[in-house]
């Protein structure tokens, strides 16, 4: 889902850095910021060895597509890229990218910081841990 | 009525989309209630929302038949 | 000036995000914050041709080096790496990267923002601007 | 002595490294007062500092003349 302004994908190959940084450089913007969110080795104490991101893909492009439309409308960005990974992913791997450009940074920062924040706290998307032990949902049990 | 399921819903009604003949529930709310019966698996994990034409929906919202219905587990993306 | 958790540089050639992205990567580190400051084409309602950086290297490398500390010590986050350029420096061009990683992200969006604005507060570099009728250097005059 | 300069500081002295010779001001804050009256330029811009052996140093630090010196104008890194 590509705009001139915003760039959303949920991917089932490698996320690449350099296209989400590509398409958030412009001319007029001093200030960009980039989150990775790669997979960790380790999660509340027990050894992780990898995950798998399933993903309500519609509905996922649709609030992603939202998010994006507040960072720029309220936060006053020009540009967000927001690539997420789909399926089983390795450890190191990136799991999700949001980049974003701004004339200064201080909106860089914020646009940022809210994106991923909303992005954990209402798209569908869904994770599954895989422990040396088992494997779970994150979040589904109390 | 299609239901789609993702997560651990997908696990807990062993299929990635159920199918409701004859009545089917006419809210939200009917539909939670629908599935924690028919699924009692349900009320041991955290509050699942459903969406309705891949926006979330509260308990009032009213089903109809061509709806495109999920339900969604806590998101952990990202 | 480089050691296991930090990579400070002062490059006279165009920086990589790559090369500080592949230093911050950490199998136990879940949040990878990136700052990017690239040269913008207008400054305080003029147009900007290109930049020109002056560097103290042998002390800049030293405050860097303490930011870093900083970010690592008092932030908590497991990598930086801060990459700035010297010399001639053309529109969307990097000037600055700033990379940090730490197990969550809430730590690498601080440090990053901590280690963005000290730079700019306390680093003996200086920016020579190119506008389309004349050149300053920023900050100089009151 | 020898003071390296940098930024708008090379600009008005000129020169990317004075030397001074014979008597040599004996503290920071002397060689402030000796910069501004060799070169009145420094008045009309802002505050510079003054780095001692690669660390930002206070008015009241001796300086010696195996020193490494510098006049640190506004920085505008980044």
């Amino acid at each position: 889902m590509k705009s001139n302004k915003t760039d959303i994908q949920i991917l089932s190959t490698p996320l690449s850095l350099d296209d989400c940084y590509n398409f958030i450089l412009d001319e007029s913007c001093g200030g960009l910021c980039l989150f990775v969110g790669t997979v960790r080795n380790h999660n509340k104490g027990k050894t992780v060895t990898h995950l798998d991101f399933e993903a309500y893909e519609g509905m996922a492009l649709k609030e992603l597509a939202k998010i994006a439309a507040t960072a720029i409308n309220e936060y006053g960005v020009k540009h967000i890229a927001i690539h997420h990974r789909q399926g089983a992913v390795g450890l190191t791997e990136k799991a999700v990218i949001i980049a974003v450009s701004s004339v200064h940074r201080k909106a860089a920062f914020e646009a940022c910081e809210f994106a991923i924040a909303a992005l954990k706290e209402r798209v569908p998307i869904w994770k599954k841990e895989f422990l040396l032990d088992g494997s779970h949902w994150v979040n589904a049990r109390p | 009525m299609e239901i789609k399921c993702f997560g651990i819903a997908k696990e807990i009604t062993a299929s990635s989309s159920l199918k409701i003949d004859g009545a089917i529930p006419g809210d939200v709310k009917s539909l939670k209630e629908w599935l924690k019966l028919k699924y009692p698996a349900f009320n041991n994990i955290n509050n699942c929302l459903i969406a309705v034409n891949q926006e979330y929906a509260e308990d009032t919202v009213a089903l109809y038949p061509t709806d495109e219905i999920a339900i969604i587990p806590p998101v952990s993306g990202g």
